[in-house]
């Protein structure tokens, strides 16, 4: 048998309750691409984590290139070739992404910083990988797809040999990913070996040369990717079978629930970033708005919600103009927010499950009577949402930041759709879900809809919006560029008006489908 | 099952003689480092320990005097606690202290005459709003134009204190050469302790000690079981995710910050009225200072700023014994005094040790 | 009048005042923008200034002096990022007692040293690089009084402060070692990821932050004055840490809002010679430096964004 | 008295001690500072200076005890009331109310307060004031005529200004500030006195900032009345050249190195009001139960000797201070302590 590159044995590691990594072991072979499946919590980014040098194991052996390794820092990890480009991305918001980049192994001259010679490394090594981004744009500038180039390239900077993607497709749109996926096959050729966590079955076939399945932390099968299906992949993951495309009934559309009109709003750089959007949302419909990340659709969410302050135009909900109303008074006129970033405006990380549980509702009855808690419906309503929910933790009183990804999005939806609301706005509810959460959720938004709820849905997975929506709206560039009725076009077509083609041009135009730059 | 069971209740008891343990074990190495410090210096460090322990706790009359100094450091410490909570530094609670103190002075004078148990509500009242008024400002600008609290609120104690300084040798002094306000008719004072329950030794304690206890408990009880504390600790951890709650991170701001300087407000109400019985220039010993460490050194939780407040209280009243019985001069005081902060801040020795000893206790087992 | 305020001497005396503060802000800067909130700014000013005047004392030679308070600082900031950094403890507790420690220390030192409390002896001073004095009249010299007075007046830790905000501000933007300080303080598990030691990183920069302090207070013992005084940083180092805040966490910032300040303080002085004409209290010409920086906080300055990861203790995965 | 009742044990030890040379006291005597503590070059130091003075000649055993914050002032007095100290000197006007409050509770200890007047003061308790306003006419008489007098240093200028910097603007202090311009104007009346306010009493690099602008607007003599701060502007004065006067001390001796700017101090022999107390107290003929004053008659306050400028101030000018002190001494100048007498 050909020796492996890397090699993990019998890793096992603890949090306070909870055991993460159960005697876990893996192994990478050079130029291989090995995906890491498994629920929501199973302890694939723990076991990454290990790997890299940021969690140290309570036992168990890592060993590079046959030999024993002791890998306690991430500089350790870096010299023996790892790379990691984390799920939640390690990157220095107010800093360029040439400094991001060639952070702690600058080209330097005395400590002074060679800025030249350090634009044309990054230019080398994007162009080489076909990773092209602007090496003097602020992080915080760029779209998450552009942002997680710049992760890429930072491990590539530093002569990855394996590079672990944890999630990395989570945030990508179908054309993103393809460009991902080419640019992951490139690196295998390059000699590369890759750990590709996934939540997404299709893809895992698609990329993978072999595939682990965890659950609760541990391993629980492996097979290679050519020996199986999508199907049997989700019966590993979850222990049963997956539904991936819910049945839903024809849309019976009701009263009007939310009109946008005519909406134009500003970003924070006051450059326009909803350019005259108007559309309707109806009782028991779905209305989905595809789009590439940075085409408006956050502001779109926020000026609806009262986040953010309208140039012009008007917003009602059930014929009430809500236009200038706070987010409070929208919350409290029937609409629920599930946020596409729910790190930052999904919850308070350090918050426990049973606060977290309540944001947004903690004025209302029975949460509270007069501006006091009644915390024993609070703790009964926390335990009930966790149940239904499906949230595994340890218990309602866990810091929200020690949830893992998927779970902090579950107590985001079983707070937003436990609010019984009007209109439920969702962003990316999705994110980071593996393939039984999913599931679920589709199916709560569908129960939602048969309950006469509009649902304005925002995401960039393309079979999300497939599989639930009665009406698709393809934003590019601030504006409505085209509608579509359910099932009347094919993913092609929608990724075609994604990134900017119109009915008058045939091609798709190469260079705007690179990557949202907007007003650059 | 029931194996399980001891074990989780060994578990709890190791995490409660932890948490009791760790302040506990932090304060002995203080002390041995402090000792060391000491016999260089030249004097004997058991006379002096046992010096400060009897001016701290050594008779009931020196427990009311720690019980006198903790008092404006627990309200300075609720005050700035609070602040931290909602996620502002509030470094001006001095400031807001004078205010509160000015407020005291002047309504005590103004209102002699009514009946006590009104006069001394209205003059608690008054201190708490006009503590808060003074940080109302900084609080604005904070939510309008983002202006720092940290500069805003030390600027506007230095000019509380200039305008203090200037109203008790101008328009607010009493007669004679001392600059100070007029003494408070017996109405407007704060009781001592030993005056409501007989039970209590002769000191100088006074009811304002009861009532920042009282404070705490409430201050903990709004911040876990009200949406006003809900609301300060959403934003103090995240403003987005408030915003996007419905919490408008302005109004909390402004709200947090008032409530920050009602507390420090009150800490200069009952130094006036429970301690000097008037107004001067120099009538705080840099409480609302303090106070930051207190809240800190109770991580920010109000029950913690008691017995934060009585920590400093402790080693305040005992330092001057310390200094008349072990001849300990007054500033080795203030270094043992820094050791012993920094080592309760410093768990972490403490529980390294800690870890330590209970390894070698189970590994001998 | 206005020509017996607006004098050379004026800003001459406000870059004189505003030295110690930009000193010690940009130290705070450094200290931030690695993560670490250094309210201790005003004792290692106080332990710098005693070091400098003891050191002078015994070596005879305030260079030297200059070079114990710089050490002084940079120790009393290593105890700070000990207890800070390694231990984890609060920052601001920790600064804190550092405040107080500095305060027992010098004290207790001083009466070990010179055998009284209060004030110790004076000590040879850094004297004004240069001592050409100005002269002449008419036009051209009154010229050369201003230029004089602002430009060749000073004594040498003047113009380091100037050239340390200048070399500040481009280390900052231009280093490898300004390029990581600025990582550790928004996203230090980001730095610690590339194989940043966050560690090693933060105790360079709070260590860096208490020689500067050690600087300031020499600045205050050494040139100002010439000899030690109890407590004679005088809160400096709390107007400091809020100058550093006002200059949005630049090296040059914090310099610029220090001779904001420094300039308040020195006006306040001038119109206090007028209290003839202006018949208010002296209490009022004090408070000017405060109520002018809040002033202009909220008029000009506007949202000052902290480094985001300030105050937090680094706990690794 | 006190000095009749059976001593305790710390008496006895002190007395076991004490080498059999000087005049023998069984007399116990203690101070509590201010919060300002030893070493203020002020009425701490000066307090403990008397303290020290007893000790050598009347054999009286000493103690200071100084206040690290307001706190602390009850509780010290305490402590020595009951480790059986005789005679407890309380300085500084803060401590007036718990003077007041602590000496009816310690009959037989004598209390004696620095700078206090008592409006009531109990048979065991004196206030000790001073007419520091008396003596700092006096140095504005040197000042104001030595402003004019451009032969007598090269220092002094053709600007007929001095000036007055303050610690805090609190009343004690305006006294300084009020006899030292009422002098100058006695005997120069076109004299122009510019008087300036630290704000505080220890920032010496503020109180020689407010020195040189001083100096830059044209002011030749300076007098301080600002603590330890006022160091500060003794260091101005040797920067720019301008004369300087002291205050509280004979600060000639108290700050060194400073023999050659410092024209005279502005004295307040705290030290012999307290010397004099304890000499009383051991001679049995303390008095309590009043405020006494000193003055320039009780010799309580004074203006210091010229030390280096023996030999350059102008006869005129001590003449113009003889003068002007027997006028003090006589009652027919009676110089006001507060702004209004301006
Ligand atoms: N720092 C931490 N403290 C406590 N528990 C943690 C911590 N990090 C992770 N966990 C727990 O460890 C388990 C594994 O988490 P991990 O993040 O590895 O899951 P994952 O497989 O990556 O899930 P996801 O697909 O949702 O990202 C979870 O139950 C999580 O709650
Ligand atoms: N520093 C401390 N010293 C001693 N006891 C403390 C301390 N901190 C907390 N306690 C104890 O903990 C209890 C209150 O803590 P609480 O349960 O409110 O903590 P918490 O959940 O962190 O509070 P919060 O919800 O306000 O953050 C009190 O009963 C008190 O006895
Ligand atoms: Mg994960
Ligand atoms: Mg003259």
């Amino acid at each position: 048998m050909q020796q492996s590159l890397v090699e993990l044995r019998e890793i096992t590691k603890v949090f306070p309750g909870v055991l993460a990594n159960d005697r876990v072991s893996l192994t990478l072979g050079a130029g291989e691409i090995v995906a890491l499946l498994g629920e929501n919590g199973a302890g694939k980014t723990t076991l990454m984590n290990v790997l890299y040098g940021l969690l140290s194991a309570e036992s168990g052996e890592i060993l590079v290139d046959g030999e024993h390794v002791d890998i306690k820092s991430p500089q350790q990890a870096i010299d023996l070739g790892i790379g990691m480009v984390h799920q939640h991305f390690m990157l220095v918001e107010p800093l360029t992404v040439m400094e991001n980049i060639v952070m702690g192994i600058e080209p330097s001259k005395f400590g002074v910083i060679n800025y030249p010679a350090a634009r044309r490394a990054v230019l080398e090594i994007s162009q080489k990988y076909g990773l092209e981004v602007d090496p003097d744009a602020k992080i915080h500038d760029l779209p998450v797809g552009l942002q997680q180039r710049v992760e890429i390239l930072k491990a590539l900077y530093r002569g990855a040999r394996t590079l672990i993607l944890d999630e990395p497709t989570a945030v990508l749109t179908p054309q993103e990913v393809r460009e991902l996926f080419a640019v992951v096959r490139s690196l295998v050729n390059e000699g590369l070996s890759v750990v590709f966590i996934t939540h997404k079955l299709d893809e895992v076939l698609s990329i993978a040369d072999r595939v682990v399945v965890m659950r609760d932390g541990a391993v629980v099968g492996e097979t290679r990717s050519a020996d199986t299906d999508t199907a049997g992949l989700a019966r590993m993951m979850v222990g049963r079978d997956v539904v991936f495309r819910v049945e839903k009934d024809p849309v019976s559309c009701g009263d009007t629930v939310l009109e946008v009109d005519e909406l134009r709003v500003r970003d924070e750089r006051k450059l326009t970033a909803v350019d005259g959007v108007s559309f309707t949302v109806c009782e028991g419909e779905v209305v989905a708005i595809a789009g590439v990340s940075g085409n408006g659709q956050t502001e779109l969410v926020e000026s609806i919600m009262g986040l953010r302050r309208p140039e012009s135009g008007h917003v009602r909900l059930r014929g009430k103009d809500i236009t200038h109303a706070r987010a409070r008074q929208t919350i409290a006129a029937g609409v629920s927010h599930v946020p596409e970033d729910r790190h930052r405006r999904g919850m308070v990380l350090e918050f426990d499950l049973t606060e977290n549980m309540i944001l947004g509702d903690h004025r209302r009855r029975p949460f509270a009577k007069w501006g006091v808690f009644d915390q024993k419906v609070i703790n009964e309503t926390t335990a009930k949402r966790i149940e239904d929910y499906d949230v595994r933790t340890p218990s309602a009183r866990v810091l929200g930041s020690t949830l893992s990804g998927g779970n902090q999005q579950k107590v985001v939806l079983a707070r937003e759709l436990g609010r019984d609301p009007e209109l439920l706005i969702a962003a990316q509810p999705t994110r980071g879900l593996d393939v039984g959460a999913i599931e679920f959720v589709h199916s709560r938004i569908l129960d939602e809809r048969r309950e006469g709820k509009g649902i304005l849905l925002v995401s960039l997975e393309l079979e999300e919006v497939q599989s639930l929506a009665d009406r698709i709206l393809v934003m590019y560039k601030g504006r409505i560029v085209k509608e579509f009725a359910a099932g009347e076009a094919s993913d092609e077509d929608i990724g075609f008006y994604m990134t900017g083609g119109s009915d008058s041009s045939a091609t798709v135009d190469e260079t705007e489908s690179k990557g949202v730059t907007r007003g650059r | 099952m029931a194996g399980k069971e001891a074990k989780r209740m060994g578990d709890r008891l190791a995490v409660a003689a932890e948490n009791v343990g760790i302040p506990f074990i932090s304060v002995l190495i203080a002390i041995a480092i402090a000792s060391v410090i000491i016999w260089i210096a030249g004097f004997d460090p058991v006379a002096a320990f046992s010096a400060l322990w009897k001016g701290a706790f050594g008779s009931g009359r020196q427990i009311g005097e720690t019980m006198l100094r903790a008092t404006p450091l627990m309200f300075t410490g609720l005050a700035v606690a609070y602040g931290f909570r909602a996620g502002l530094f509030n470094i001006g609670a001095e400031g807001q202290l004078f205010m509160g103190g000015l407020a005291a002075a002047y309504l005590g004078i103004v209102l002699a005459g009514l009946p006590a148990p009104l006069n001394i509500a209205i003059m608690l009242v008054a201190g708490a709003a006009v503590g808060a008024a003074w940080a109302f400002i900084p609080a604005l600008l904070k939510a309008k134009v983002g202006a720092h609290e940290v500069i805003t609120t030390m600027m506007f104690t230095y000019i509380g204190r200039y305008l203090v300084s200037w109203l008790v040798t101008g328009p607010l002094k009493a007669e004679g050469q001392i600059p100070q306000t007029e003494k408070l008719p017996l109405e407007s004072t704060l009781p001592r302790l030993h005056e409501v329950f007989a039970f209590f030794p002769d000191s100088r304690a006074h009811m304002g000690f009861i009532i920042a206890i009282v404070l705490a408990v409430v201050v903990w009880w709004i911040l876990k079981y009200t949406t006003l504390g809900f609301e300060a600790r959403a934003v103090g951890f995240n403003p987005w995710a408030s915003e996007n709650s419905g919490i408008s991170v302005s109004a909390t701001t402004v709200k947090a910050l008032c409530i920050s300087g009602a507390l420090a407000g009150l800490a200069g109400v009952t130094e006036v009225m429970g301690v000097h019985g008037r107004l001067f220039d120099q009538f705080s010993s840099g409480f609302g200072f303090t106070g930051i460490a207190v809240a800190l050194l109770a991580k920010n939780n109000p029950i913690g700023v008691i017995f934060a407040a009585i920590l400093f209280g402790a080693l305040s009243s005992g330092s001057g014994t310390m200094q008349l019985e072990a001849d300990v001069p007054s500033k080795l005081i203030f270094i043992i005094q820094a050791l012993i902060i920094f080592l309760v801040a410093a768990e972490q020795l403490a529980k390294w040790i800690v870890g330590r000893t209970r390894k070698g206790v189970t590994e001998s087992a | 009048m206005l020509n017996d305020i607006i004098t050379p001497d004026l800003f001459a005396s406000a870059i004189r005042m505003a030295t110690p503060l930009a000193l010690a802000a940009i130290g705070g800067t450094i200290c931030e923008r690695s993560g670490i909130v250094n309210i201790a700014l005003e004792g290692m000013m106080l332990v710098g200034a005693f070091a400098g005047v003891v050191a002078s004392m015994f070596f005879g030679n305030a260079w030297i002096g200059v070079l114990f308070a710089v050490l002084a600082g940079a120790l009393m900031a290593l105890i700070h990022a000990f207890a800070s950094i390694t231990l984890r403890a609060d920052q601001v507790v920790s600064g804190t007692a550092i405040n107080i420690l500095a305060l027992g220390l010098t004290g207790f030192l001083m009466e070990v040293i010179y055998g009284h409390p209060g004030t110790t002896d004076p000590v040879a001073r850094l004297l004004p690089l240069f001592s050409a004095s100005p002269s002449g009249d008419g036009f051209f010299g009154e010229i050369w009084r201003w230029v004089y007075s602002i430009f060749f007046s000073h004594t040498p830790i003047v113009y380091m402060a100037i050239l340390i905000a200048i070399a500040g501000q481009w280390a900052l933007y231009k280093t490898t070692w300004g390029l990581r300080l600025r990582a550790l303080g928004e996203h230090p598990r980001a730095a610690d990821t590339v194989g940043i030691s966050v560690t090693r990183g933060r105790y360079s920069a709070v260590v860096i932050s208490g020689a500067l302090g050690g600087l300031a207070g020499a600045n205050l013992s050494l040139e100002q004055v010439g000899s030690f005084t109890e407590n004679m940083t005088n809160g400096r180092g709390f107007i400091a840490l809020a100058a550093n805040i006002f200059g949005r966490w630049t090296p040059g910032g914090s310099y610029g809002a220090s001779l904001l300040f420094g300039f308040a303080d020195a006006l306040q002085i001038k119109l206090q010679l007028f209290r003839d004409v202006i018949t208010i209290p002296s209490q009022f010409f004090l408070m000017l430096p405060y109520v002018l920086t809040v002033v202009v906080l909220a008029g000009v300055v506007g949202r000052a964004v902290a480094p985001a990861a300030v105050g937090k203790p680094y706990e690794k995965g | 008295s006190s000095e009749d009742e059976p001593e305790d044990e710390v008496t006895d030890e002190a007395t076991t001690e004490e080498v059999v040379d000087e005049p023998m006291s069984d007399i116990v005597a203690a101070m509590v500072t201010d919060t300002g503590g030893l070493g203020d070059k002020s009425f701490n130091d000066l307090s403990y200076a008397g303290l020290e003075m007893a000790e050598d000649e009347l054999g009286v055993e000493i103690k200071a005890l100084e206040s690290n914050e307001i706190a602390d002032y009850e509780p010290n007095i305490d402590q020595l009331a009951n480790a059986g100290y005789d005679v407890i000197f309380t300085v500084g006007f803060l401590m007036t109310d718990t003077t007041d409050l602590k000496a009816p509770q310690y009959p037989e200890i004598v209390f004696g307060g620095i700078d206090q007047f008592s409006a009531e003061p109990a048979s065991n308790q004196a206030g000790l004031l001073f007419r520091e306003h008396e003596a700092a006419y006096l140095a504005g008489v040197v000042a104001g005529l030595a402003t004019l007098d451009t032969d007598m240093d090269d220092r002094i200028n053709e600007d007929n200004i001095i000036g007055f910097v303050g610690g805090m603007d609190i009343p004690p202090v305006e006294k300084f500030e009020v006899g030292f311009t009422l002098g100058a104007k006695s005997v120069n009346p076109d004299v122009q006195v510019i008087s300036l306010y630290v704000g505080d009493f220890g920032d010496q690099a503020k109180a020689k900032e407010l020195a040189l602008s001083l100096i830059d607007q044209g002011a030749d003599v300076i007098h301080a009345a600002a603590g330890l701060a006022g160091v500060g502007s003794i260091t101005a004065c040797q920067e720019r050249g301008a004369l300087f006067i002291g205050v509280d001390a004979d600060q000639y001796l108290t700050v060194d190195g400073s023999g050659d700017v410092m024209l005279t101090s502005v004295v307040k022999r705290v030290d012999q009001a307290v010397f004099q107390t304890v000499k009383a107290v051991v001679e049995g003929t303390f008095v309590g139960g009043t405020n006494t004053e000193f003055g320039l008659a009780e010799d309580g306050v004074g203006l210091a000797p010229y030390h280096d400028f023996e030999d350059v101030v102008p006869a005129a000018i001590t003449e113009a201070v003889d003068a002007a002190r027997a006028d003090i001494l006589s009652g027919a100048i009676t110089v006001g302590a507060s702004r209004d007498a301006l």
